[in-house]
């Protein structure tokens, strides 16, 4: 009985996705092509937020491990015919490592909010220019995975159908750990890190190995992402998996979902995605760049009106027959007026 | 990848020139963070408002590149106290990283406003000054980048004279330094985060004016100058004036030092990480003494 | 027997200020001690050395016998000695109950376990049926309790707690009072920076004074009330003429 | 002139105030003492505006401040010298004089501030052109009056001026104080060092948690038993009131 309740916080994802793998029985192919980026923005998004929602530590640069992952599996399948099967978890131990070097560096130095966000997107940032440079790696052209057909050894399939699973199953592992850190030691180290460093710190939390720890879980998870991706779309480019760009789409869909929560990143892709890829494939002839603007605008627009993102507003509203915290006022608050 | 001795007189001379570029976009960026403590991450993208005002200007209305800055200024500074006004006032209270997410969305909202308007089309000008070139010994300075760093120096100097002398300029140090303390002179300080804000984006509409001649334009123009703003801002301390003018051309002059020695585009490498290092181990800065 | 902390020629330069200066006192086991003196004396940065948030310049800290001079908060808080903050500092965003698991996770791996020993603190620091709220939406002296139970729940040997009275009403700093009466009679040891002093006064066994970073005084709780020295650092000194 | 009435203020979940009335006349120096944590800082920000109470209402000479903006709270003439002076550390002396004096009423006159200023702290010229932050803790509270003066207030609040410093250099604080009340500023004094204070004082307040216990002439309140109760607390009284 007691192992049942322990994991019966499980329950509720288990059940979703498995009404969501019988999805392509309704699906045709190009909604199967918009599911998956579904999957795949909502799994990306769900392991930056490890880091940047449960932890606070807004990552601007998570294009680098997203890279590492992607290059790493397709370079080895290139190279040496190594099996993406494999590829995907020698990218992981590699985005393990940078993850620690970076948080260890960054973290270490006590680099916080603002800060942080700059090394991080610079760390990125410089990716895509050692990446464009090395000959090895395709050079600014990028890689491109060699067509084989169907060949499962290889991740490649002719159907949509198998990409979906695999997106699915990751994005299912992905709100599964997700969920276990929401009742577990490891997990409520990372909100008090993020609510509170110093009175965490106080506590007993050793802040900086918590810090790093979510770095490196946020890097690997995200990096198998990357090879997903470089399967997917066979082609893989610095700026297409690394930089700026890429590091802000992932960290959109968990901000506007709602930061910090299990079901935030997949709402927000859930709610985005088909409609950017609709405008895309309607305006993407004459207008370049449509759904990206539009990401733009509910970027701002969040902001705006709902700071918690949409899990954030639906809790709030639930929570408004209750009680209603107020502003606090303080004295070391920049000016004076009421606001 | 020439290692002699006029190579690299070169690459100093024109490091230099385009330094003083770098040190202006900067300065907006550094005299916003200063005095408000927002990053804003569409700098680069008001600049791209600038450089394609200018550049129609030019070829739409044929008024003389330089004669445009006194379009592009004003326009600039009402860009930036618009967007402030209606963005960053509402949420001036909030953490920073929503401000930073802010300004983000408001640079992809430029940016790709800018792409569906105007095409990703590089867009350039030929004007009367193109072409002109000046020998000093085996160096070539052009005349529009001699004219874009003395515009530079003249505009950060101009700035630097307001802030240094006026009300105003006292206005936005005090509140820069302790807004309380300011609001207890009676001081305004939100009025002058509005300045500081219009100001700071002015900055941008004198670069766009003096980098048109001898630069481009397009949607993405503002992605990478607005980080080497970032690049200029943290090196020579986040909120130091001096020190953005001193980073500028520090990176202007990494920017084509590197070039000259490294191969393909390897030394934006080495511009990152200068950053990273300072961010690390002198997030202060240049300049300053103090910790940031 | 050894004092459960020994506190030898502790000293804090900043620049060129000396915040505390050649500090030097012990805490034994059971007591309640307290450490007083006024604004800028140097209490809450005396509080910060002992409890790891800042390395002292010179001077070092013994814990249980131990030299622990210079160890992290963390550190300290697993070895036994934890502190509580002057600003009560709650997690806000979640619930009175998981604020003090996050103590608990120190001693207990499971969040059974923790969640056990929270309920408990819960009910010793009496907010037991507040468990669900979050600390955001608590009152000043939920939330004095709550900064208490946070510290509590780490199962310290040696609790600081600074001005947990600060901001409560007289019948409110009561309740407080016999709160940490009770913990200590049940074995918990404490050591008190407070700046109302009747909670002192009546709390102390033994109280330490500072003054611009030095000990001014030591003694019980009735001759540091006598005592011209104190006076004269709180109040200003008696030969002023106008 | 400067009439506080039933004001109570609160912060999230902290009453820092309960119904506080004071009131100071015209060239009076009246003092706010009380412990740590009583509301001094809190009712001398509230008057400020930097916060606002929940009820009660704040009036000089008959023009209300309760709902005003902290900075023209100043323009109007009542100027705070804040604790721990909060000077612009990276501005010359001269400089942040200057930002003292340069709203609209006051810049008419800051020639002549800048001159009264400089003549009653000659230190403050000597070190024109230094950055604030390169100043000793006097100079720097000297520095804090001399910013205030430049806004040529009515009223003048200070927020504990003897806080950090020497036995010597207080001494010289609270002369300056009494200098500017017989130059006929009114001053609303909050202070830790009740003995200095009390002297100088023609009315004061004791706050205790919020709500004023005791009020009456600086001699009055510094005689009574009360007074030091509230600071030093007696071994014995756990009664409270």
């Amino acid at each position: 009985m007691k192992q049942m309740k322990q994991y019966r916080e499980f329950l509720v994802p288990l059940v979703v996705f498995a009404l969501a793998a019988f999805l392509p029985l309704f699906l045709k192919t190009y909604y199967m092509h918009i599911a998956i980026l579904i999957l795949i923005w909502a799994y990306l998004a769900t392991s930056w937020n490890i880091l940047g929602g449960y932890a606070g530590q807004h990552s601007l640069g998570h294009g680098l491990y997203m890279g590492i992952g992607a290059y790493a599996s397709t370079y080895l399948a290139l190279e040496f015919g190594l099996t993406p099967w494999v590829g995907i978890f020698v990218g992981m131990a590699f985005a393990a490592i940078a993850g620690w070097f970076v948080g260890y560096a960054a973290f270490r130095y006590g680099l916080k909010g603002a800060y942080f966000a700059l090394v991080t997107i610079a760390l990125t940032e410089a990716a895509v220019y050692v990446v464009s440079n090395w000959k090895a790696m395709g050079g600014a052209a990028g890689l491109e995975v060699k067509y084989l057909g169907t060949d499962p050894f290889m991740m490649q399939f002719d159907s949509k159908l198998p990409y979906f699973y695999i997106i699915l199953f990751m994005t299912l592992l992905a709100v599964l750990t997700a969920q276990w850190l929401n009742r577990r030691r490891f997990g409520y180290r990372l909100i008090a890190v993020r609510e509170n460093e110093e009175a965490a710190e106080a506590m007993g939390v050793n802040t900086l190995g918590t810090k790093i720890n979510a770095n490196v879980l946020s890097a690997v998870m995200t990096a198998a992402g990357g090879t997903f991706f470089a399967q997917y779309f066979t082609y893989v480019g610095p700026r297409v998996v690394f930089g700026e760009v890429v590091s802000v789409q992932i960290l959109l869909f968990a901000i506007i979902g709602g930061l910090g929560t299990v079901w935030g990143p997949l709402v927000g892709a859930v709610i985005l995605v088909p409609v950017a890829e609709i405008a895309r494939a309607e305006l993407g002839t004459q207008f370049q760049g449509a759904h990206l603007l539009l990401y733009g605008g509910v970027l701002v627009f969040t902001m705006l009106f709902m700071p918690n993102g949409i899990v954030g507003l639906a809790k709030s509203i639930r929570a408004r027959f209750g009680k209603t915290p107020d502003d606090t006022m303080s004295v070391s608050a920049s000016e004076g007026g009421a606001s | 990848m020439t290692f002699s001795l006029p190579v690299i007189l070169q690459a100093v001379a024109s490091g230099l020139m385009i330094g003083g570029v770098f040190a202006l976009i900067s300065i907006g960026l550094t005299l916003i963070w200063g005095v408000m403590k927002i990053i804003n991450f569409a700098h680069g993208e008001f600049l791209m408002i600038g450089l394609y005002l200018a550049y129609f200007l030019v070829t739409k209305f044929g008024i003389d590149p330089y004669l445009t800055i006194l379009i592009t200024t004003p326009v600039l500074f009402f860009v930036g106290i618009g967007i402030f006004q209606v963005s960053i006032k509402p949420i001036l209270k909030h953490p920073p990283m929503n401000q930073i997410m802010l300004t983000l969305g408001i640079s992809l909202i430029l940016q790709n406003l800018a792409l569906v308007l105007f095409k990703a089309d590089v867009l350039s000008v030929r004007t009367r000054y193109t072409g002109i070139n000046y020998h000093f010994g085996g160096v070539v300075v052009t005349l529009t980048e001699l004219i874009a760093f003395f515009g530079s120096i003249l505009a950060t100097l101009a700035l630097y004279y307001i802030l240094k002398t006026t009300d105003i300029g006292r206005w936005i140090r005090a509140a820069a330094q302790n807004p309380t303390a300011a609001t207890l002179q009676g001081v305004d300080v939100r009025f002058t985060y509005l300045l500081a804000f219009g100001i700071g984006s002015a900055c941008l509409g004198v670069a766009a004016s003096l980098l048109l001649p001898f630069y481009y334009v397009s949607p993405t123009v503002g992605l990478f100058l607005g980080l080497i703003a970032f690049v200029v801002v943290v090196l020579g301390g986040m909120g130091n004036f001096l020190g953005a003018f001193v980073g500028g051309l520090i990176i202007g002059l990494t920017e084509s030092l590197g070039a000259a020695i490294m191969p393909g585009s390897l030394s934006r490498v080495l511009t990152f990480g200068i950053f990273i290092l300072f961010l690390l181990f002198r997030p202060q800065g240049i300049l300053s003494r103090r910790q940031a | 027997m050894t004092p459960l902390l020994e506190v030898k020629n502790l000293t804090k330069v900043f620049g060129g200020l000396t915040a505390v200066g050649d500090l030097t006192f012990h805490v034994d086991r059971g007591e309640i001690v307290g450490l007083i003196g006024p604004n800028g004396a140097g209490k809450t940065t005396c509080f910060n050395l002992l409890a790891g948030a800042m390395t002292p310049t010179s001077g070092s800290v013994h814990f249980k016998g131990e030299d622990v001079t210079g160890r992290k908060s963390h550190q300290m808080c697993k070895l036994g000695l934890t502190r509580t903050f002057q600003v009560v500092q709650p997690f806000p965003d979640i619930t009175a109950l998981e604020n003090v698991m996050i103590g608990a996770f120190v001693r207990h791996g499971s969040t059974g376990a923790a969640e056990r020993k929270a309920r408990e603190v819960l009910d010793v620091v009496g907010i037991a049926h507040k468990a669900d709220t979050l600390g955001r939406d608590l009152t000043l002296m939920e939330l004095k309790r709550l900064e208490i139970g946070k510290g509590l729940a780490t199962e310290p040997d040696l609790l600081l707690l600074d001005e947990v009275a600060a901001g409560l009403t007289p019948v409110e700093i009561d309740d407080i009072l016999t709160l940490v009466r009770r913990l200590n009679s049940e074995g918990m040891t404490f050591l008190v920076v407070e700046h109302v002093m009747k909670v002192i006064m009546n709390l102390s066994h033994r109280i330490v004074v500072l003054n611009f970073g030095s000990q001014i005084a030591e003694g019980t709780p009735a001759e540091i009330s006598k005592n011209p020295a104190v006076l004269d650092a709180y109040l200003g000194e008696e030969e002023y003429v106008a | 002139m400067l009439r506080v009435e039933n004001v109570s203020v609160q912060y999230s979940a902290f009453k820092a105030l309960h119904g506080v009335s004071i009131k100071v006349e015209q060239g009076q120096i009246v003092s706010i003492v009380g412990a740590n944590g009583a509301g001094k800082s809190t009712l001398i920000n509230t008057v400020s505006g930097l916060l606002r109470p929940t009820e009660g209402s704040i009036t000089l000479d008959g023009v209300e401040l309760t709902t005003m903006s902290a900075h023209d709270i100043v323009r109007h003439g009542v100027v705070q010298v804040p604790e721990g002076r909060k000077l612009f550390p990276d501005m010359t002396v001269h400089e942040n004089l200057l930002v003292g004096g340069s709203h609209k009423r006051a810049r008419a006159g800051r020639d002549e501030a800048l001159t009264q200023v400089y003549d009653l702290f000659p230190k403050l010229l000597e070190r024109e052109k230094q950055s604030a932050r390169t100043l000793s803790g006097g100079e720097q509270q000297m520095l804090a009056i001399g910013r205030a003066m430049m806004s040529q207030p009515t009223i003048l609040m200070m927020d504990e001026p003897s806080l950090g410093l020497a036995p010597i250099v207080v001494q010289s604080i609270f002369s300056v104080i009494q200098e500017l009340r017989n130059r006929g500023l009114t001053v609303l004094l909050v202070e830790q060092n009740i003995r200095h204070s009390l002297q100088i004082s023609d009315y004061a307040y004791v706050l205790e948690t919020g709500t004023v216990a005791l009020e009456g002439t600086g001699a009055a309140v510094l005689a009574d038993e009360h007074t030091k109760a509230a600071y030093i607390g007696s071994p014995t009284g756990a009664e409270t009131h």
